[in-house]
């Protein structure tokens, strides 16, 4: 009973965080900040998952959002910027 | 011999690992013996499954987890007649495909081959699972496997812009697939597709849910099926991927969509269709992709685009046999699958064939350079015949079914406009032919748009193969009407996919099946009406492509006419293919919605 | 409480596929992408949820303590997988694009229409 | 279509289907009180079946083990996709490639003390994955992580036998191969593919599951090389032999 007490607050505001979450990622439109945005989307997924008894699914979405998604986007940003950096310079 | 279907996963996926993983380490020959045995066991394995599964569904329950009291708790592959015969062609046409590139690809062939592996797997898993999420893992599989090869050739930026395009709205479509997946076991409480169709059948009206689910999942099926308006993709991606790749890309992986959704309708949603709601929207929908992606092709000058519209075109007549809803239409599909497959994975290889004797494949800048080259000529032209469907060619039979089961529909319309679809893809790829191999016609048309660039083959092909691989194709393709005792098995074979209690005994009670009549073997007895359509269509498919290929020396009169009838919407179509990604994913949305908003309305209103 | 957790995860859906047809960048494209994905997680997850249920680990808890459904956070975690790796396939591709085009906007990648 | 045109297309696209997402949360039972059949009877049969504790590793590796093995090769073909598609950016990358190294020590040790760290909790993720949270995926997700901290801390020399396609390649093979080779060890003695045929051992050990806990470990070791190969390829590290002196020429 206290469990499922305490866990509905903690539910709904999860969910009005990854609510909340979501357009602010797709609305950054700068992909640097979108990144960092796109992270603390994924770390409100995880807390969203955790009250939903959901610890494996949460322990994967932790592990993709804070090392899989951040390393291979900002490794693809750097590259692109690196590039346009020396375009830039050769005109 | 239940031991069958999980091997025909199982070998290419082993087949794939080894050869990625031991790339560095076993020598050239011996990992192309290895990659081509891999796939000629898969077929081989699936040839003898489709003997076996005459009798009775093959069902193999994955880690031996039976269902209990009618519940299923594993995952399932239910192998009848017609799912067997599916794998059969994939698992033929990855082996052609994989023989054809021995000498086809060097650079990165190993990654090259471990993909193609991936992806027969992946196909014949699609074509046996029993199981919503497992449909799934395989459409995904697939997929992962299909975007890398379709970027192949990275040193353009065609190639790379058709994998973008196809690998997100093709996402795009799965995405919603998967939320379907959520929404039917909500409903449901199981994946299992026979399961899921039981509980569906005891309440006898479909909520709003079922409705949406169905929506969803049914246009994850047609993105990947390529069905206008979910069709923007397919021509960016397979114009430019390598010719094999295009081979099964186009004769077979498009083609998965719809045996997902014939495995949707039968297995789950038949039970809440009341009249033929479902079905009419298929029909429809089939029936704008055939014209619409025949008028397309016959706007092409790139062979492999005008190709992959070719094969839209006839996913659409294959959409509408479905959509007819009988065991004659679903049989017609299946038969025209079968030729459609092997010929088009055919003359995707004449095209290749051309691509490395000139290092172009546009129609125009081929132009008369084909001469003498009997052999990919010949291949060409028998391949156009048989895929607009002449008496006893090609897709002749499958044509022949669908027109039946149409008639018997009461909807006779039906025929003359697949028959028209199929003539105008048809024809454009007969004016193509006709100015490549003999040096018929103008030299341009400003109406077919400009050449694409591309790059000439890096390296020396062991012509002879490539040239024999192509006709092995388009032959076995252009005799599949002729077969004798075909028909016959592709109607039993319908009919069984259609037995919706049967499935069901026999897969969650494991009841057995009623055993099949002797069948005839004969050549199915073709109607007058087909013949009339199939010899008109052949007609009019070579006065078509004359006036493709001389339409500049048309009287001014009728030119100038054409011009003010056809000239606005022709543009209108080029524009609305615009190779924009956002576009493309726009229309996914917006035909979902309209599919989605026509099922409502004809299900709870009628 | 009783249908905003569905509500959510279509709207992420919606936003999600707003962001990928309108995007200019192809690695905001990609992101965007996940998020529309990350809709299905949510919604299996809460419609697997069940009041009082526990976690699906049975550690020190006895066979039949009320759990939530087990079988959709094992479909999340392989949802989650194939993210990863369509993620990896679109940024190689943003890349090869970038490369040969100098832009990463899809809009203007479009070599061959028609 | 230009933007504008999009945006108007796409606007009542959009409504529609939200109309359609709407119209189906309506059916979908009130949040909480789900009742399907599946999951409330896999939480009652794995654990005395399979004494595995973790009902939904049980359930990936075991009851729905075919779905994960699609789901390696999910990842995998991604990694050879990724190879494929980014070799010309291997031969454009030769140039940049011997600039990065921190030169501050501690950072440096800081960093390398993270990684053992890392590696740890990654370890403990695969080994305990079907007792309690964790398993195969996210452990190899974070053991590949801190094996990158090596690169990213500066000391790039130390990664260099973990970017070795010669080692990565064939683990991966070894991981993703394996998964299969149990399904067909299965196959082979009779029973259906990826059969659970080893002894369950006491539930709630690390001896406890059976074939569960090789599907585990395979998944475990292709995720790993896998994510590895993923972010070498990304983080301009991967440099086939055969290509550095080409890309050099």
């Amino acid at each position: 009973m206290t469990l499922a007490a305490t866990l509905v607050p903690l539910q709904a505001v999860s969910f009005a965080l990854v609510a909340l979450g979501a357009p602010l990622v797709v609305l950054t439109r700068d992909p640097l900040r979108q990144a960092l945005v796109n992270g603390v989307y994924g770390v409100s997924l995880v807390c969203l998952f955790v009250v939903l008894q959901a610890p494996d699914p949460a322990l994967s979405m932790l592990a993709v959002s804070g090392i899989g998604y951040p390393l291979v986007i900002l490794a693809a940003i750097a590259r692109v910027r690196a590039r346009d950096r020396r375009k830039e310079d050769d005109s | 011999m239940t031991w069958i279907p999980p091997l025909l996963v199982a070998i290419p996926l082993f087949g794939a690992a080894i050869t990625a993983g031991l790339d560095h380490v076993t020598p050239e020959p011996l990992q192309d013996a290895m990659v081509v045995a891999a796939a000629t066991a898969t077929t081989a394995l699936a040839f003898l499954l489709l003997w076996r599964a005459e009798d009775h569904e093959v069902v193999h329950w994955f880690g031996g987890w039976q269902p209990r009291h009618g519940i299923a708790l594993g995952i399932d592959f239910a192998v009848g007649p017609l799912a067997a015969g599916m794998c059969a062609v994939i698992a033929l046409v990855v082996t052609l495909a994989l023989v054809y590139s021995l000498t086809f690809m060097k650079e990165a062939a190993r990654l090259f081959d471990a993909l193609m592996l991936v992806a027969l797997g992946a196909m014949c898993g699609f074509a046996m699972s029993g199981d919503l999420f497992n449909l799934f893992v395989w459409l995904e599989l697939m997929g992962v496997a299909a975007y890398a090869l379709t970027g192949f050739l990275v040193e353009r930026l065609g190639p790379v812009q058709g994998a973008i395009n196809f690998a997100i709205t093709n996402s795009v479509g799965s995405y919603l697939f998967a939320i379907g997946i959520a929404l039917l076991y909500a409903r449901t409480g199981t994946l299992n597709l026979a399961q899921i169709g039981q509980t569906l059948a005891r309440s006898s009206h479909a909520g709003g849910l079922v409705i949406v689910a169905m929506t969803l999942l049914l246009c994850g099926f047609l993105v990947k099926g390529a069905v206008v308006p979910f069709h923007l993709w397919a021509a960016d991606a397979y114009a430019v991927a390598p010719a094999p790749v295009c081979a099964v890309l186009g004769g077979v992986m498009t083609d998965i969509g719809l045996i997902g959704v014939a495995r949707m309708y039968w297995t789950v949603f038949a039970a809440i269709d009341h009249g033929h709601a479902i079905g009419d929207v298929l029909l429809w929908l089939g029936m704008v992709t055939a014209l619409l992606a025949g008028t397309m092709a016959f706007l092409q000058r790139h062979l492999k685009r005008m190709l992959a519209y070719s094969v839209v075109c006839h996913i659409g007549v294959m959409l509408a046999g479905i959509g007819l809803l009988s065991a004659a239409g679903l049989a017609g599909t299946e038969l025209m699958f079968l030729a459609h497959a092997l010929l088009t994975a055919g003359l995707f290889f004449v095209a290749g064939v051309l691509h490395a004797d000139h290092g172009v494949i546009d129609e125009f800048r081929l132009r008369g350079r084909g001469r003498g080259c009997w052999a990919p000529a010949a291949a060409w032209l028998v391949g156009t015949i048989g895929l607009v469907g002449a008496p006893f060619a090609g897709v002749f039979l499958g044509h022949d079914l669908i027109d039946e089961a149409a008639t018997a529909l009461g909807r006779p319309w039906v025929l003359p406009l697949l028959w028209l679809g199929t003539a105008l893809s048809g024809a454009a790829l007969l004016r193509a032919g006709a100015r490549i191999f003999l040096g018929w016609g103008d030299e341009d048309d400003p109406l077919l748009g400009k050449a694409m660039e591309e790059d000439p083959l890096e390296r020396d092909v062991l012509r002879p193969l490539l040239v024999a691989v192509s006709v092995v194709a388009v032959a076995a393709g252009v005799a599949i009407s002729v077969v004798p005792g075909l028909g016959q098995r592709a109607e039993y074979a319908a009919d069984r996919f259609r037995d919706r209690s049967a499935y069901v005994a026999q897969v969650l009670h494991g009841r057995p099946m009623k055993p099949p009549p002797a069948l005839p073997v004969s050549i199915l007895h073709a109607s007058v009406a087909s013949l009339l359509y199939g010899g008109g269509a052949t007609l009019f498919v070579l006065g078509l492509a004359l006036v493709g290929l001389y339409r500049r020396r048309l009287p001014r009169l009728v030119a100038a006419t054409g011009e003010r009838v056809l000239g606005p919407p022709v543009r209108v179509l080029h524009a609305v293919h615009s190779g924009v990604v956002g576009d493309y994913v726009t229309w996914v949305v917006v035909g979902t919605a309209v599919t989605g908003a026509a099922w409502a309305l004809l299900l709870r209103g009628g | 409480m009783s249908y905003l957790p569905y509500i959510v995860a279509a709207w992420i859906c919606l936003v999600g596929i707003a962001g990928i047809a309108t995007s200019r960048n192809l690695i905001h494209l990609a992101v965007c992408l996940t998020v529309a994905q990350s809709s299905s997680y949510v919604l299996l997850l809460s419609v697997g949820f069940v009041k009082h249920g526990r976690a699906p680990i049975f550690l020190g808890t006895k066979l039949g303590t009320p759990a939530v459904d087990p079988v959709v956070q094992a479909l999340t975690l392989t949802d989650v997988v194939v993210s990863v790796a369509v993620i990896g396939l679109i940024l190689a591709l943003a890349l090869d694009a970038h490369r040969l085009s100098g832009t990463v906007d899809p809009d203007h990648i479009a070599d061959v229409s028609g | 279509m230009s933007r504008r045109v999009r945006m108007l297309v796409l606007g009542p696209g959009l409504l529609g289907l939200g109309a359609l997402f709407a119209w189906a949360i309506a059916g979908l039972p009130a949040f909480g009180h789900y009742r399907g059949p599946y999951g409330y009877v896999l939480n009652r049969l794995v654990v005395p079946l399979r004494h595995t504790t973790n009902v939904v590793m049980g359930t990936n590796f075991d009851v729905r083990g075919v779905d994960t093995m699609g789901e390696e090769f999910i990842l995998y073909a991604a990694v050879v996709g990724v190879t494929l598609l980014l070799r010309d950016e291997s031969n454009a990358r030769h140039v940049e490639r011997h600039t990065r190294r921190l030169r501050n020590e501690t950072v440096r040790l800081a960093g390398v003390a993270m990684v053992g760290g890392g590696l740890l909790v990654g370890l403990w993720l695969m080994a305990f994955g079907y007792i309690t949270p964790g398993g195969g995926f996210q452990g190899g997700v974070v053991a590949a992580g801190a094996v990158l901290l090596l690169y990213l801390a500066g000391s790039h020399r130390d990664y260099s036998p973990f970017r070795d396609a010669h080692v990565l390649d064939p683990l991966e093979g070894v991981g993703a191969g394996g998964y299969v080779v149990v399904g067909l060890a299965a196959l082979a003695s009779g029973s259906a593919f990826l059969t659970n045929l080893f002894g369950r051992g006491t539930t709630g050990t690390l001896l406890s599951g059976g074939s569960i806990v090789i599907l585990n470990w395979a998944a475990a070791i292709a995720v790993t090389c896998a994510m590895l190969l993923l972010f070498a390829e990304f983080l301009e590290t991967y440099v086939e032999p055969l290509e550095t002196e080409e890309a050099g020429a």
